[in-house]
């Protein structure tokens, strides 16, 4: 008996010694140490800063647009001795010059900057939710439950998207939320099979056998366990949702199926293209389009930076 | 294994005998999930406001004839009665005839669904091209500025829009220094008819250039982000390492031994990216006049011409769930561990 | 962590402040009349039609002003149809047009059908629900009137009814702006409400260069090529040069002899049209009196064709022999010649009548006689014709082909490069102003046309509805559209003046009546003066309420 | 003259900020048919002087000091193409984990033969006969040359990366715990197997494990290392009859040679030191349980208590004394007692 008390010393100690100091401590610690990670990882990775710099920006005009925007969207300006201002190239006091009728692009642009960000975090919000729950209900029971669910995954992977979202914006009044509706209904299945996976391989770890060993609840072993394992994982995908709604949003916007009456970056390009001025006011479309590019590429520099954290094997940049 | 053309002969012959089982399977689930997806469209074109009636007639035409019109279609039979003809017609292949063509659905999809994919497997090809070499250099690269360059550059172009891209790229290319025509799939006039006429002419190639060209820095991203995570991966893996053990030459271990596995997972990527990549056409073909099946949906959804529409929809879910199975046969021919 | 909640909960805030509503409570204030209700205008999309759109807007926002709420909300045209022609008749107001089509130059559309109460029910005309009786008499009256200058008189009278009445306010009417490659071509017709590329065009144009086809750009797909199921005048465009009319209408929109020789009005409800003679069809066979009879009795036949409102005064066509058709009308139709006989295309019988449902054929390979023969059509890209030689009246180019654009952008890039000789379809403002700029000189090579167009973009009102069952209340509207803004600024001058009531516009001379004042101008202190004339008061918190009974 | 001289040698790792040195002053000399087994526990250095020796240092590893000459030739410094020519045809190694060594996607013997092919000019013929011979050797069948690795168990996989190795005889063969994925009886028969092949082919052969009752079995000579360091160097029955220094000691009672009897087994507390920071004195005085404050102040010289037997320790002459204390698990108690201490002492 002393021996195998001794063999189990040994092979803890042994199994210590092998993991050496790369060990990362399991379970809820997981959370503090990967913000840590990140912070610390800014400092090496240049891109990630520019991304942090730029979506703190963007957080900034989003949050401050309407103290931020000089005028109303649809204000027309008009010269002092009467006529309006129409295709002005930028000047001081429309820095991203007028549209045909005279109205201020650059608080079109702050204020589309607003309706940027809560349409991706809203659908962003709903999708990882929605495939989260999913993702850890499908992985943490098995079985039948997951054979269901994951043919519905697979259901939802067929739907080619904007002619998806084509079809709610018909059968809906035009709207943001059909964007937001959209990109949530179909966007789940990708988190959904993400966290699943990650799910399956954390049930295996003792922990959670041990929890299960002590008669914990589905439930508590669900949240209190699993979920915080696959929380950076989910806070990645959500970065990635965030991005893919913008784009959805602008493109569906451009085709015609967007609410015109909202302020947004493809409202604003699509009223760029249906003026026909598209050629010639370089000041009407080139905001807008580099505000998509640069939001979306600071939440990519982010979210890259991001995966290597949750993914160690990718930090040894 | 025919597909290894990479010089390797020692194989075991009988290694997949399961894969023509496997994708009758899929093919059997393939068929339920259409049937799915066409119930799923079928209900949401019912609740779409305004009848079909509304944009086909000029709005001077009495009220009967919309009624007649309306029994033509066999739109006042009841949800029910629609749908078991809608769906009988579907499992004989029959999507109907168009409201607005007065053709059968699978002509007006079957003269525009070439130029759709054409497009999207060219677009496809040369992103999946560039993004593996490309992301299996960066890897090698890895931690220079030459690596963050080509990280951010795949990334911007997935950040910027592609109507965006596609209407800068005909000002730059087309308008200004006249290289490649800016609009359409052909030449006006152009007289070819037959597939190879029309698909592999250069006349059709330089039509294709610019279209192709913005779609395809758009899929980049995908296949070089991947490749490149997915090399630094395979590189720490000790195979690796003991192919340099080996004595192997750099590039061999690079190239036959990295990369060949790296791409795996860039495989399945592809697969579930193609659901996306094909709904996005309809952005590029309607920038470049391209004439799509996409520009066709999108015209049938305004004007509820529900056959088409539905059928449009029901094919390119088709396309996507093909291009899976493709991607899935694929990932086991390349993939020797995978057994059906 | 910490960054990620100040994140969530900035956000969540930002979503409070955009979402969240003013409540307040209705103080009543009782002694007043009731509040106006909020009301819905259902505009145009952006994309759909820009002006239309914009002005919407702008009505909104003016009437907001007088403390009223209206929500101009963009939908979508088919939406738009199916509810201001649906059963429930459930709308305050919209914005809609009628295109300026060469037959509409007869005033019965604009005076009959869409202001007569008997269209004032579910899917018919007239969508203001315009109803009053004096109007309806001489409506009526114009309709049978076979007197070309007492019939005017009707018309005339009836304009004052609806300048007074305001059952619609016209906004704006375009000029027919289009565009073609004058190095390449010349003698091009421009016509009101058709623009270049109309019936005559292609037949008198000219070739200057190498290239003899020319390149039509379209920025609409073509969706028909069968005559019983063409539904939209770019369709028709085609069509209508590929099977041959009886009459057409000239330049000057005088109805002209062509596959006929002749016409005589026998009495008010019988025509006799006599056949040109050694027509053939483009398979080789000719023309006979017997096409002709069975193209009208197929279209009669169909209640629901694009020409269903033609066809529909004639009982029967009968073969007089001598290439003589007659055709026996129901009742007397004054616009007989001026539209059913300019419109309705000569089929060849031997093609058509083994086919069951006429609406149902494709008709692959169209075979008319008219100018030009069908060579190919490539859905979504092109429709080929060549100049069908055995043609009685001479074409000078050999055929044309007609491109389809995914969007008016792609157009002018394509105008820019050459590619495309002339368009089929209005241009927008924007790129009427590119193309005079000529930057660089980049558009030389093309010439501007204009032609005023006798349609008309209106806001639509249910007159059966409160507060627009009140006369003072659309009188005020009126008032306040900014006709100068849709007009110099949304179409940079590219067309009319609209007004309150406007239905024929000065470019139909004949029958415009030039001496009904009609209200054109922008005025919002007017408006409230005849408001508050009317009864109208404004409450407390500035909402506008109803008169007292 | 010995077929491998390594003088001095000094591996170093970048880190951060840092650089550690992971091998420090290494030196040893192997003649031809000669083995020698190198133990410690994990992070001591001894992978990384395998690594030295086939130069397949990872990118922030270099060899900082000192010589590796085989068979007469410099290997330190040499061009990228001559490291590549040596591999497997001068040095061959058998790695640590079989199962992962072998590419997934190809098969066994196109692994082989491209490993053949890379160095001579033998057809693919010649080659495929010359796969089939170091097969047999290994005691695997021809067919499996046609296998893929998941196909295969752990054992042929082990098996299979030995043949790899000996395909083009090399002269030396390093083995880096070629057996610690396996079970304990195919462990065994696979190290038999290794020996009796060495043998045959007559070539010099490094072992490292941590397991030092294996290198009593196998090898010739033993060096056992601790922190980047060699602790004790001798011939294998000398060391085992008389090991010296106390680390050795520790190993020993951690590995209990099965042919005596022995109560209980007994570990060593503590881990390594951490190389980014070295101690000062002897790098393994924090877990002795016979250190002095001379310790962990100097860095004791090599000291020869027998002839080839080599040791580092300032004690070579109380040895009897240790060897007695060291069979007592209260001695490593008291160090255990002494860890705990301090690491409460750092945190309050």
């Amino acid at each position: 008996m002393q021996k195998v008390k001794q063999l189990i010393q040994y092979i803890t100690s042994y199994i210590a010694q092998r993991r050496g100091p790369s060990r990362r401590p399991a379970g809820r610690r997981n959370n503090q140490s990967f913000f840590s990670v990140f912070l610390s990882s800014l400092k090496s990775d240049r891109l990630a800063l520019i991304g942090v710099v730029l979506l703190v920006f963007f957080i900034f005009v989003g949050v401050f647009a309407d103290s931020l925007a000089p005028h109303g969207p649809r204000d027309r300006h008009y010269h002092d001795e009467g006529g309006i201002k129409r295709l002005e190239s930028p000047t001081w006091d429309h820095p991203f010059g007028t549209t045909d009728v005279g109205r201020d692009i650059f608080s079109q642009v702050i204020l589309g900057t607003r309706t940027a960000l809560i349409v991706g975090f809203l659908a962003a919000v709903l999708v990882t939710f929605v495939g989260t729950v999913v993702g850890i209900v499908s992985g943490y029971f098995g079985g039948m439950v997951d054979t269901v669910l994951m043919r519905i995954v697979d259901f939802f992977y067929a739907i080619p998207f904007i002619p998806f979202v084509i079809v709610l914006a018909a059968i809906m009044q035009p709207s943001l939320w059909n964007v937001i509706l959209a990109v949530s209904m179909l966007s789940w299945r990708t988190v959904a099979r993400i966290v699943r996976s990650q799910v399956l391989s954390i049930s295996k770890r003792p922990y959670i056998k041990a929890a299960k060993v002590a008669g914990a609840g589905h439930l508590r072993i669900m949240f209190r366990y699993i979920l915080p394992n696959v929380v950076p994982l989910v806070l990645l995908e959500m970065a990635f949702m965030v991005n893919w709604t913008i784009m959805a949003e602008a493109s569906i916007a451009f085709l015609g199926f967007g609410d015109p009456r909202v302020t947004s970056w493809g409202q604003i390009l699509h009223m760029n293209s249906v003026s026909g001025y598209s050629r010639v006011a370089w000041w009407w479309n080139v905001p807008p389009g580099v505000a998509i590019i640069l939001l979306l590429v600071s939440i990519f520099f982010v979210a890259r930076s991001l995966e290597a954290v949750v993914d160690p094997r990718l930090r040894k940049r | 294994m025919k597909k290894n053309s990479a010089g390797m002969h020692l194989t075991d012959s009988k290694r997949k005998p399961f894969v023509i089982g496997y994708i009758f399977r899929r093919l059997l689930i393939m068929v339920i999930m259409i049937l799915l997806v066409s119930t799923m469209i079928f209900l949401l074109f019912r609740t779409m406001p305004g009848d079909p009636t509304a944009s086909m007639v000029d709005p001077s035409i009495p009220q009967e004839a919309r009624q007649a019109l309306l029994e033509r279609y066999g739109l006042h039979e009841s949800l029910w009665t629609q749908y078991k003809i809608f769906m009988g017609d579907l499992l004989r292949f029959d999507f109907g005839t168009s409201y607005f063509y007065n053709r059968p659905v699978s002509r007006v999809i079957g003269d525009r669904l070439p130029a759709t994919l054409i497009l999207m497997l060219t677009a496809m090809l040369f992103a999946y091209i560039i993004g593996v070499f490309g992301g299996a250099w960066m890897a090698w690269k890895r931690g220079t500025r030459l690596e963050s360059a080509g990280v951010a550059f795949s990334l911007v172009f997935r950040s910027a829009p592609t109507f965006w891209v596609g209407l800068m790229v005909i000002m730059l290319f087309a308008v200004r220094l006249g290289w490649f025509p800016a609009q359409g799939m052909r030449s006006t006039g152009y007289e070819g008819t037959t597939f190879g006429e029309i698909f592999l002419s250069l006349d059709f190639l330089r039509h294709l250039v610019l279209p192709a060209l913005t779609a395809g820095l758009y899929f980049l991203a995908t296949p070089t982000l991947i490749m490149r995570n997915s090399m630094l991966e395979v590189m720490s893996e000790d195979y690796i390492e003991m192919a340099h053990a080996k004595g192997l030459p750099e590039r061999r271990v690079l190239y036959r031994h990295a990369a060949r596995n790296a791409l795996l997972p860039v495989v399945t990527a592809g697969a579930l990216f193609v659901g996306a990549a094909i709904g996005g056409q309809v952005l590029i073909e309607v920038v470049f006049s391209w004439p799509g099946l996409g520009r066709e949906i999108v015209q049938a959804v305004t004007r509820s011409d529900y056959p088409l529409a539905q059928g449009s929809f029901i094919i390119l879910s088709t396309v996507v769930m093909v291009m899976n199975l493709i991607a899935d046969v694929l990932y086991a021919f390349l993939d020797p561990r995978i057994t059906y | 962590m910490k960054k990620m909640v100040i994140l969530v909960v900035l956000l969540t805030a930002t979503m409070v402040v955009f979402g969240g509503g003013r409540a307040e409570q209705d103080a009543a204030d009782a002694e007043m009349g009731a509040l106006v209700p909020e009301l819905t205008l259902r505009s145009s999309l952006p994309e759909s039609n820009l002006v239309n759109y914009e002005m919407a807007q702008e009505l909104s926002d003016e009437l907001a002003k007088l403390g009223v709420t209206l929500n101009a909300q963009p939908t979508d045209f088919s939406v738009l149809l199916d509810v201001i022609y649906g059963e429930e008749m459930d709308y305050d107001a919209y914005t809609i047009g009628w295109s300026g089509r060469v037959e509409r130059l007869d005033p019965d559309m604009f005076i009959y059908s869409i202001n007569h109460s008997s269209n004032a029910n579910p899917g018919g005309n007239n969508t203001s629900r315009y109803v009053n009786p004096e109007f309806d008499a001489l409506a009526d009256a114009q309709r049978s009137e076979m007197d070309i200058a007492a019939r005017r008189e009707y018309v005339w009278e009836a304009q004052r009814i609806l300048a007074e009445d305001v059952p619609r306010i016209t906004l704006y009417s375009r000029s027919n702006v289009q565009t073609y490659n004058h190095e390449r071509f010349t003698g091009l017709e421009n016509m009101s409400g058709e623009g270049l590329f109309n019936e005559w065009s292609p037949m008198v144009m000219e070739a200057i260069g190498e290239r003899t086809v020319p390149v039509v750009a379209s920025n609409v797909n073509i969706t028909n090529l069968n005559p019983f199921g063409a539904r939209s005048v770019y369709d028709w465009r085609n069509l209508r040069l590929i099977y041959d009319k009886l009459v057409r209408l000239s330049v000057d929109v005088e109805p002209t002899p062509w596959a006929a020789t002749s016409w005589e009005v026998v009495d008010d409800t019988t025509i006799d049209v006599t056949l040109r003679e050694g027509m053939n069809f483009h398979d080789g066979r000719p023309v006979t009196p017997e096409d002709v009879k069975f193209s009208y009795e197929a279209f009669m036949s169909l209640p629901d064709s694009y020409f269903a409102a033609f066809v529909q005064p004639i009982d029967s066509v009968e073969l007089l022999g001598n290439n003589v058709i007659r055709f026996n009308m129901e009742y007397a139709y004054a616009p007989f010649i001026t539209t059913t006989l300019t419109q309705i295309p000569i089929l060849p019988k031997h093609i058509w009548e083994g086919i069951g449902d006429y609406t149902q054929y494709y008709n692959e390979h169209p075979v008319g006689s008219g100018p030009f023969e069908f060579v190919r059509f490539r859905n979504g890209e092109e429709l080929v014709a060549t100049k069908y030689e055995d043609y009685f009246h001479p074409v000078n180019i050999d055929g044309f082909v007609f491109k389809i654009y995914a969007s008016p952008e792609g157009v002018l890039t394509d105008l820019e490069l050459g590619v495309v000789d002339m368009v089929s379809y209005d241009l927008i403002p924007a790129h009427i102003n590119q193309i005079k700029d000529n930057d660089g000189g980049r558009y030389s090579h093309l010439t501007i046309t204009e032609a005023p167009d006798i349609g008309f973009f209106y806001i639509g009102m249910n007159n059966n509805r409160p507060p627009f069952n009140n006369k003072a209340f659309r009188v005020a509207l009126s008032y306040l559209v900014d006709y100068d803004y849709a007009l110099d600024v949304l179409l940079d001058g590219y067309g009319s003046r609209g007004g309150a009531g406007l239905v024929i516009n000065a470019a139909n001379e004949f029958w415009h009546n030039p001496e009904v004042p009609i209200h054109n101008t922008y005025n919002p202190e007017r408006a409230r003066q005849i408001l508050a004339e009317a009864g109208f008061t404004w409450d407390s918190q500035g909402r506008m309420r109803m008169p007292l009974e | 003259m010995a077929l491998l001289e390594v003088k001095d040698l000094e591996i170093s790792y970048t880190v951060g900020t840092g650089s550690l040195k992971a091998v420090d002053g290494v030196s040893f000399s192997l003649n031809r048919g000669e083995s020698l087994g190198i133990v410690g526990e994990s992070g001591c250095g001894k992978t990384t002087i395998a690594k030295g020796l086939m130069q397949l240092l990872p990118k922030n590893g270099s060899i900082s000091g000192g010589s590796i000459i085989l068979d007469g030739r410099e290997l330190v410094g040499l061009g990228k193409e001559a490291v590549r020519r040596m591999r497997l045809k001068d040095i061959a190694m058998i790695s640590q984990s079989a199962m992962n060594a072998l590419n997934p996607v190809y098969t066994i013997g196109d692994q082989l033969i491209e490993g053949i092919q890379a160095h001579t000019s033998m057809s693919r013929q010649e080659a495929y006969r010359r796969a089939v011979e170091v097969f047999e050797m290994v005691g695997l069948e021809e067919k499996r040359l046609k296998s893929y690795p998941h196909q295969m168990s752990g054992g042929m996989k082990q098996r299979a990366v030995i043949a790899m190795a000996l395909t083009l005889s090399p002269p030396l063969i390093i083995a880096d715990e070629p057996t610690t994925a396996l079970d304990v009886v195919v462990q065994d028969r696979i190290l038999h197997r290794i020996l009796k092949i060495q043998k045959e082919i007559n070539s010099s052969m490094i072992f490292i494990t941590h397991d030092i009752s294996v290198v009593s079995e196998i090898c010739d000579y033993i060096m056992v290392m601790y922190g980047g360091k060699v602790m004790e160097m001798s011939k294998t029955d000398s060391f085992f009859r008389k090991p010296y220094h106390p680390y050795s000691l520790g190993l020993q009672n951690a590995f209990p040679i099965i042919t005596e009897e022995m109560d209980e087994l007994i570990s060593i507390p503590g881990t390594p030191p951490n190389l980014l920071t070295p101690p000062a004195g002897c790098r393994f005085a924090e877990r002795c349980p016979f250190a002095e404050l001379l310790c962990e102040q100097k860095t004791p010289e090599y000291a020869e208590p027998e002839p080839g037997h080599l040791m580092m320790c300032h004690f070579p002459e109380r040895v009897e004394e240790f060897r007695d204390r060291s069979s007592h698990t209260a001695s490593w108690d008291l160090v255990r007692e002494r860890l705990i201490k301090r690491m409460e002492v750092s945190q309050s």
